[in-house]
């Protein structure tokens, strides 16, 4: 797990100040993020449901954006709490898409290995990885490598409930793979060296 | 570029204006001076000269001295658009003895250097406007200004307060107005109120007198329950239609004893006046204090106009003033001037469905509670909950209600603040409950306006800010069981809180009105994409329009609070009074006329003229134009066949030369 | 005394002009009387070096008819142009390049094309005319095309113009008497460049039928519309009429006689295009708001080129189709 | 044609919608193409045909028409006129064998500064597309037989 | 019958089977025609885009692209899992929305040898196709089983009516589509106050008790309102209450029991399709108590805010909004009927 010894959400002075960061992230992100129209609301940062786990509400998150804080943002776990719900996205005054703003800033966090809990990042990585794999989800596969890796305890007691999907026949335990692989691979290649830069 | 040929060209001078630097930053001034002098020398330019500010004094001057020393015929000045400056500098040339329809104004600031930025191709652009417009002004004919009376009465649309005082203004001056309200008393919006900020004065207590003034003032002439259908005609002259809705009241004999209310058997909920919050009869006056005082009859919802039976209203009335058979009647009215002061609309709540209103009985909308907290209301001025007893313990208030939202409307309501401020202090003063405020900025700029927001502040009312995310019903647990929930960051401390309450109160902003567009086309004034009709300026002439004789006022232009509109009403008045007292306008000389000769009675523009000014001689069989009630669209001389009809400052030979001259590079190039 | 000298030619037409000018009847005698004819190939035998031989403005008046096609018609415009007082442009070929003029709407090769290589033309040894050919006797030459058809006043200064296809008899007779009125001194000429011969109004003004104010649903072809009613104006009755904007002078002969007017008498007084006042004219009277609904009412004018300048192509502000002018 | 093709384009505004509309893009300064030349008229409905040949014939690339939306028209219902011509006369001018999308109708009101500046963006981006026309040189010809063209009409 | 190209997402083969088996059951009945998009992948769910946007995006742009290639007659790509109609509908969105996001999801297409163009289909969901295209009165008219006496709590969850940047839904937050469709086969609808709130998504994966008290939320207010049953559109809701409610029972000691299925089951059992062949019995949470129920009375309970029209004592209510449009305020009386 990365290590920063700077941890500037416990201090209240700001210490780096990366003035494109707002830009960049705008850039990174799908769609057109109307980041830089934020007027600091708050409307995301009380939708949110599970505000509650996080560092920062979004809307905070936003300000440090724009204070440059780099590392205190890709650091705070906020993006990897967000559930997708898009309550934030359709009651936000000015359009920011919150949502896709989180995604980015995951994708940042494990680019410059900044988060802090590896359990989500390589959730998803594993994820990723199967469909890759297969062209498919595969959950049996998911759920026990990453149970196996982040919460073997918890694997023997949701064992009964895994159980039950399988005999209830709701999980298989062979992949399934589509006949297009090397047509998806060849994609997904190309799309790994390109770059969101305009 | 033939045409002139053989007769000598007039004699044209050519003035371009730096503007400061709003022209010269991004036009090379100098070169398009020279330019003129010399390209231009062959089409008839015999000075050209460039300046910092042509529209200064000392500007007009220098082509007043060349009209009067080089004689000349024809000026061209590459300015701003023609909409600010053309008076201006016809009026140099008028000065000067040379006729004012003889100048023209290239626009070279709006049309090219506030709208491009690579410098060389900007002044190329400029050349071509300037060319344009001297092509076009050797063809300019002079013309004399047509000056018509204007009829000295006024009419006022709107009887909302900002209406009434443009009424008293004018009515008071000596002049007659008709004041038009669609609904059966005038008042508006203010009427409805209970307490108005900062002051705390009441509403009625204020406005009432007002009302009482415009309804018995001998030059005001009401046209309640009613409504203008139809415009025609131009400044100093309109004449207007106006439908009376019947009341089924004679009002020549009604006495407003109010017994015919009293014994009318149906009830149904008052959209209008009490918001929804409360009922009405079917035959009514809206409040106590209306005006006029006659009673009216809701056709649609009266069972003797379902069912064919009751007339208990008939039965008990002591002067016999109901008369089911009234049908509605159009006038017709002359005046000079139009004010509009139509107001704006509420937003509807329900569209914020994360706010529960509708769904959540006791949230409430600012009106809602403005009856409730009225003691004429139909709670008698107590603050309860929907069931109509318990009072609240806590109550919360939530700013910016479809206000500054790009889901809903993007800009500020203005009031919504103060009123929000208002409704705490009434809460904390009737039931001593909790009273929590949620803000996003708290905007409370004008006099006394932030002293109360201290004085709200001290009562101990609780500011979050923040745009409250939802409120709902669905409980967490025990603490927030029964109650309606407000979840909302907390933005300052950063955290997001689940604020429990008895009731909440949507501050909800100002929309224009829903058929602002439908008025806008009628009274033809401009209206933007939001349904705000437009001013002439934003700045400078905010109660003008783009229409000569139509004023606007009040918060048809725009959410405004109750001192701004009754300034903006009596400076409309102002701006009729200043017209009346002309006695008589100016009206740009542009009219089509027909050729006799050439007409050859084919009647095809007979059809084109929404204003009836072509009529058909079936003696003579040709077509004429009526002048007065021509308005120089030209739609007949793009129209005629024959070429038969011309049309004074647009006709062919200006446009088709001022294409020539628009085109000179593209055809010295060839 | 000799007489005054009479002089008519004819360029790309058809040659009803040169009718026109024969069926004023008794009149031709006048023109006889008063005028020695030194040049009138239809007429009388002249040979174009006794033109070229006459000193210049010899020749008082010049009808010219036709459209200038090709050099030898540009040629001999110059010509009598040098040799003549008074030139008029006579009938619609030499003033608006009538139905010639519709030629500006194809590139030449086509037009080449289709008059010797399709399967109209019997051409058996395929033919195609060069405007030099070598042969034994030595080289012939004929006249090379232009690249399109023009107004006479498009190629040399026109002192009159007399619209028609053809003019009208009685107009002609008219304008005759006027020249030999001056002639004795009893009447003045018109001022340079007018049109003589016809009328300052339109078509509509002459005509007989009733009109109202014109409000259409659909265009429909004359022969659709059975029967078209006698006495009401045919463009209320949705036949394209081209009366509104067609001078006037021909005292209205189709609408009298049920025929739509088809602008054989050009613009009226200036006018700079005459298509252009036909657009208005009839985009005035569709009654529709709807664009769907605009266009098929539009659709009722199949070829609105063709309906709009069967006559006046060659004057028109375009001249010609572009795909006559591409480079 | 070489890709820095710069149409010259003439603009017909309406003096109570698009003309202020233009002045509306001025003082909001808003940039766009400076290929159009703009002529102020009382209203759509003045638009003769006339000036749209005038103009194609006299060197322009294309044309420009701009009203008040329908039903806003100052003078009530003008601007439907102007439609129908316009129509009609597109396809006049498809006849001729231009490409009727060389002139286009466009609404907009006191208020649409933007999106005046958008539609002229894209109008001169279209036009750019056509290439030019340049009617004046093609008339300017030395009047001699010429080779075989093509018709420019685009369907 | 209409035809619609059919996109049904990894869990439809596995977790969800019952949503599918449900849903071809009912399909014919209903005139539904569904092509299944052929060698479609994984829409890479909210997993992918956190890693790699470009990637993400190509990967849900190969299915928009094969389906564009097989559309002749429909264009309209029906998605029954919200994620999977998210991602597809947000790919054809933000593609257009943001060119050059285009251009490169298009670059790495072409690797593929594939193109898509934003805007050439219509991506819908199952329960938008069912109201708008095939209409209440065809589903009422089909059914022969009215679930009369099943109290059921309309969830639709989140991805479905947000964001909708297509605005194709009556409102983000509070949408009656479910609602009418669950009355239209005589289920007795409560008016449940979460019908769009969150599951948990992946949190059950990643941050259990994250996503467990979000699931209690929801089971305990779907019980305060006495339902018997949860109805859903999403195939995630359906997994997280199902499977994961005797952990969320486990971690707050508490003994919920609330069975959640598809609404597609739902509408089977109305139009009289045998239980077994809708998947029922497939769920972890069984149903059988709350399908014995069927017939059976329950008394009325007190929801707030009742029509204004049947209270005269107290302060009268607004009318209830249809769709959510600019417009005349107070304009929707009809709301009410």
């Amino acid at each position: 797990m990365p290590q920063t010894d700077i941890q500037p959400f416990r201090t209240a002075l700001i210490q780096e100040e990366d003035l494109s960061l707002l830009e960049e992230v705008s850039m990174k992100t799908a769609g057109v993020s109307h980041l830089e129209m934020c007027i600091q609301c708050g409307s995301c940062g009380g939708s949110c449901p599970p505000a509650e786990e996080m560092d920062h509400t979004p809307r905070m998150l936003f300000a440090m954006l724009r204070a440059g804080m780099r590392d205190a943002v890709l650091q705070s776990n906020t993006p990897w709490i967000c559930v997708s719900c898009y309550h934030c996205v359709v009651r936000c005054p000015q359009n920011v898409h919150i949502t896709d703003v989180m995604y980015t800033l995951k994708s940042m966090a494990i680019r410059e290995k900044k988060y802090r809990d590896a359990t989500a990042p390589e959730f998803s990585e594993t994820f990723v990885d199967m469909v890759e794999k297969y062209g498919r989800s595969f959950e049996f596969g998911l759920a026990t490598r990453h149970y196996l890796k982040h919460a073997p305890l918890r694997l023997v007691s949701m064992s009964t409930m895994g159980l039950g999907m399988l005999t209830k026949g709701r999980m298989s335990i062979t992949p399934k793979k589509i006949k297009g692989m090397p047509q998806l691979k060849a994609i997904l290649d190309k799309a790994k060296e390109l770059e969101l830069t305009s | 570029m033939s045409a002139e040929s053989g007769s000598k060209k007039p004699r044209v001078g050519v003035y371009v204006c730096h503007c400061g630097t709003n022209i010269s930053h991004t036009v090379d001034v100098e070169q398009v001076r020279e330019w003129a002098e010399k390209t231009l020398g062959a089409e008839g330019v015999v000075i050209a000269r460039d300046y910092k500010f042509m529209c200064s004094s000392l500007g007009q001057e220098l082509i007043e001295k060349d009209i009067k020393e080089l004689g000349l015929e024809r000026v061209v000045v590459a300015a701003c658009s023609p909409h600010l400056h053309e008076l201006t500098f016809r009026g140099a040339s008028k000065r000067a003895g040379l006729n004012p329809y003889l100048t023209e104004l290239a626009s070279i600031r709006e049309q090219v250097s506030w709208v491009h930025t690579d410098k060389a191709v900007a002044t190329e652009k400029a050349k071509a406007v300037v060319a344009g417009a001297v092509e076009r002004v050797i063809k300019n004919e002079p013309l004399e200004e047509i000056r018509v009376p204007i009829h000295p009465d006024t009419l006022v649309v709107g009887g909302g307060i900002a209406g009434i005082q443009a009424a008293l203004e004018i009515a008071n001056a000596g002049f007659k107005v008709y004041l038009v309200e669609r609904e059966p008393s005038i008042g508006g919006h203010m009427a409805q109120f209970d307490k108005t900020f900062p002051t705390l004065d009441c509403a009625a207590c204020i406005l009432t007198p007002r009302m009482f003034e415009a309804g018995t003032h001998p030059n005001i002439e009401l046209l309640t329950w009613s409504e203008v259908t139809h415009v025609a005609g131009y400044v100093g002259n309109f004449t207007v239609t106006v439908k009376k809705k019947p009341r089924y009241v004679n009002t020549d004999l009604c006495t407003g004893c109010g017994i015919c209310v009293e014994k009318c058997p149906k009830k149904v909920v008052d959209d209008v006046y009490e918001a929804g919050l409360g009922y009405r009869k079917v035959v009514y006056t809206p409040f106590a204090q209306a005006v006029p005082k006659y009673p009216v009859i809701d056709a649609p919802n009266c069972t003797y106009f379902q069912k064919g039976t009751c007339k208990a209203c008939e039965k008990f009335c002591p002067t016999n003033a109901i008369d089911f058979t009234q049908k509605e009647e159009y006038v017709t009215i002359q005046v000079g001037n139009i004010i509009l002061a139509t107001g704006y609309d509420l937003f509807d709540a329900r569209r914020v469905s994360n706010y529960g209103y509708g769904r959540l009985a006791n949230v409430f909308t600012s009106i809602e509670f403005e009856r409730m907290s009225n003691a004429a209301g139909p709670t008698g001025g107590n603050i309860v909950l929907r069931d109509g007893k318990t009072q609240p313990k806590t109550v919360g208030i939530i700013h910016c209600v479809g206000s500054r939202d790009k889901n809903y409307n993007n800009y500020c309501s203005s009031i919504c603040c103060m009123q929000s401020l208002k409704f705490a202090h009434l809460v904390k003063e009737r039931t001593g409950a909790t009273v929590y405020e949620f803000y996003i900025d708290m905007r409370t700029p004008m006099k006394a306006y932030d002293e109360f927001y201290q004085r709200v502040l001290e009562e101990g009312t609780l500011f979050v800010r923040g745009k409250v995310a939802q409120v709902t019903n669905a409980a967490r647990n025990e603490r927030e069981e029964g109650k309606l929930i407000i979840q909302v960051e907390d933005t300052l401390a950063g955290k997001q809180r689940r604020i429990p309450v008895d009731m909440v109160i949507l501050s909800i902003g100002m929309e224009p009105r829903h058929d602002a567009k439908e008025t806008s086309h009628l009274f033809g004034v401009g209206c933007s994409s939001d349904g705000w009709f437009i001013e002439k300026h934003p700045k400078l002439d905010p109660v003008s329009t783009m229409t000569e004789g139509v004023m606007i006022a009040g918060c048809a232009t725009g959410p405004k609070d109750i001192p701004a509109s009754v300034a903006q009403g009596a400076a409309a008045a102002a701006r009729v009074l200043n017209k009346i007292m002309q006695k008589e306008v100016v009206l740009e000389p542009i009219k089509a006329s027909i050729d006799q000769e050439k007409c050859s009675g084919c009647r095809i523009c007979n059809g084109l003229c929404p204003f009836n000014a072509i009529l058909f001689h079936e003696d003579r069989m040709v077509s004429e134009i009526n002048p007065a009630l021509c308005q120089g669209c030209g739609t007949c001389v793009a129209a005629c066949p024959a070429g038969a009809i011309s049309g004074t400052g647009f006709s062919n030979e200006q446009i088709l030369a001022q294409i020539d001259g628009l085109l000179m590079d593209v055809n010295l190039a060839v | 005394m000799s007489k005054p000298k009479f002089a008519m030619y004819w360029s790309g037409s058809c040659g009803g002009c040169e009718i026109a000018v024969l069926n004023i009847g008794e009149k031709i005698l006048d023109v006889d009387s008063h005028f020695d004819v030194a040049f009138w190939p239809v007429a009388v035998d002249a040979k174009v070096k006794d033109v070229e031989a006459l000193p210049d403005g010899d020749i008082l008046l010049t009808l010219w008819n036709g459209s200038i096609r090709n050099e030898e018609n540009e040629h001999m415009a110059h010509l009598l142009r040098r040799k003549s007082q008074l030139l008029v442009a006579f009938g619609s070929c030499a003033t608006e390049g009538c139905i010639p003029g519709l030629a500006n709407l194809s590139p030449l090769g086509e037009i080449f094309e289709t008059a010797y290589h399709t399967i109209s033309t019997d051409n058996p040894q395929g033919i195609h005319p060069q405007p030099v050919t070598q042969v034994p006797e030595g080289e012939i030459t004929i006249p090379a095309l232009k690249d399109r058809v023009y107004t006479l006043a498009q190629v040399v200064d026109v002192d009159y113009t007399m619209p028609g296809c053809p003019p009208e008899s009685h107009q002609i007779a008219a304008v005759i008497d006027l020249v030999i009125q001056v002639l004795e001194g009893k009447a003045q000429l018109p001022p340079k460049g007018s049109v003589i011969g016809a009328g300052g109004s339109t078509v509509c003004e002459e005509c007989p039928r009733k009109r109202n104010v014109k409000t259409i649903k659909a265009f429909r072809r004359i022969q659709d519309v059975a029967p078209a009613d006698p006495e009401l104006c045919l463009l209320e009755q949705g036949i394209p009429c081209n009366g509104p904007a067609t001078r006037s002078g021909c005292d209205a002969r189709c609408p009298r006689v049920g025929a739509q007017c088809i602008g054989c008498y050009g613009p009226a007084e200036g006018v700079l295009d005459y298509g252009a006042r036909l657009i208005t004219a009839f985009a005035s009277v569709i009654d529709a708001t709807e664009p769907q609904e605009i266009e098929r009412i539009l659709d009722g004018i199949p070829d609105p080129t063709g309906q709009f300048y069967r006559f006046n192509l060659a004057d028109s502000l375009f001249k010609a189709g572009s795909a006559a002018l591409k480079k | 044609m070489s890709e820095t093709f710069e149409p010259v384009i003439i603009g017909f505004t309406c003096n109570w919608c698009s003309y202020r509309a233009a002045d509306l893009a001025g003082t909001a300064r808003m940039k766009y193409a400076p290929n159009v030349r703009l002529i102020r008229l009382m209203c759509s409905g003045r638009l003769d045909p006339t000036f749209v040949m005038k103009a194609l014939a006299s060197g322009a690339d294309g044309v420009l028409i701009t009203g008040c939306h329908p039903g806003e028209c100052h003078y009530i219902e003008q601007n439907y006129k102007a439609l129908r011509r316009y129509l009609l006369l597109r396809r006049v001018l498809k006849g001729m064998g231009i490409a009727p999308e060389r002139v286009k109708l466009v609404w907009a009101s006191a208020a649409e500064g933007l999106k005046l500046a958008q539609e002229i963006n894209t109008f001169v981006e279209e036009i750019r597309a056509l290439g030019p026309l340049g009617w004046n040189r093609k008339l300017a010809g030395n009047g001699h037989a010429l080779e075989q063209p093509a018709m420019e009409v685009t369907a | 019958m209409s035809d619609y190209l059919f996109y049904p997402g990894c869990s439809m083969e596995s977790s969800a089977k019952a949503y599918y088996d449900s849903l071809m059951e009912i399909a014919e009945p209903l005139g539904i025609n569904l092509k299944e998009i052929e060698d479609w992948n994984c829409c890479g769910a909210t997993e992918y885009v956190g890693i790699n946007l470009i990637p993400a995006y190509s990967l849900i742009a190969r299915n928009l692209a094969l389906a564009a290639k097989m559309k002749n007659g429909t264009k309209t790509v029906v998605a029954p899992c919200s994620a999977c109609y998210l991602n597809l509908a947000k790919a054809d969105y933000y593609m257009a929305e943001r060119p050059a996001l285009g251009e490169k999801v298009n670059q790495a297409l072409e690797a593929g040898g594939l193109h898509y163009d934003p805007g050439t289909l219509d991506i819908r969901h199952i329960l938008d196709i069912i109201i708008n295209d095939i209409g209440l009165d065809v589903l009422k008219a089909k059914v022969v089983k009215p679930l009369k006496g099943l109290r059921v709590a309309p969830y639709l969850g989140c991805m479905v009516p947000r964001p909708d940047y297509y605005h194709r839904w009556s409102d983000p937050e509070h949408p009656i589509e479910l609602v009418e469709v669950l009355k239209a086969i005589g289920a007795e609808v409560i008016d449940f106050p979460r019908a769009t709130t969150c599951c948990g998504g992946h949190m059950t994966q990643i941050g259990p008790e994250t996503a467990y008290e979000l699931i209690r939320r929801l089971i305990s207010s779907a019980e305060k309102y006495k339902a018997d049953i949860m109805v859903t559109v999403c195939p995630m809701c359906q997994m997280n209450i199902d499977a994961y409610q005797s952990e969320t029972n486990r971690y707050f000691g508490t003994h919920y029991h609330m069975p959640i299925v598809f609404f597609t089951q739902l509408i089977g059992l109305a139009l009289g399709f045998p239980p077994e062949k809708l998947g029922f019995g497939t769920e972890i949470t069984s149903t059988k108590a709350a399908l014995a129920r069927i017939g059976v009375e329950i008394p009325e309970p007190v929801e707030e805010g009742a029509p204004r029209r049947k209270k005269e004592e107290g302060l009268p209510m607004p009318p209830r909004l249809l769709k959510n449009v600019k417009g005349k305020p107070r304009n929707t009386e009809e709301a009410e009927q």
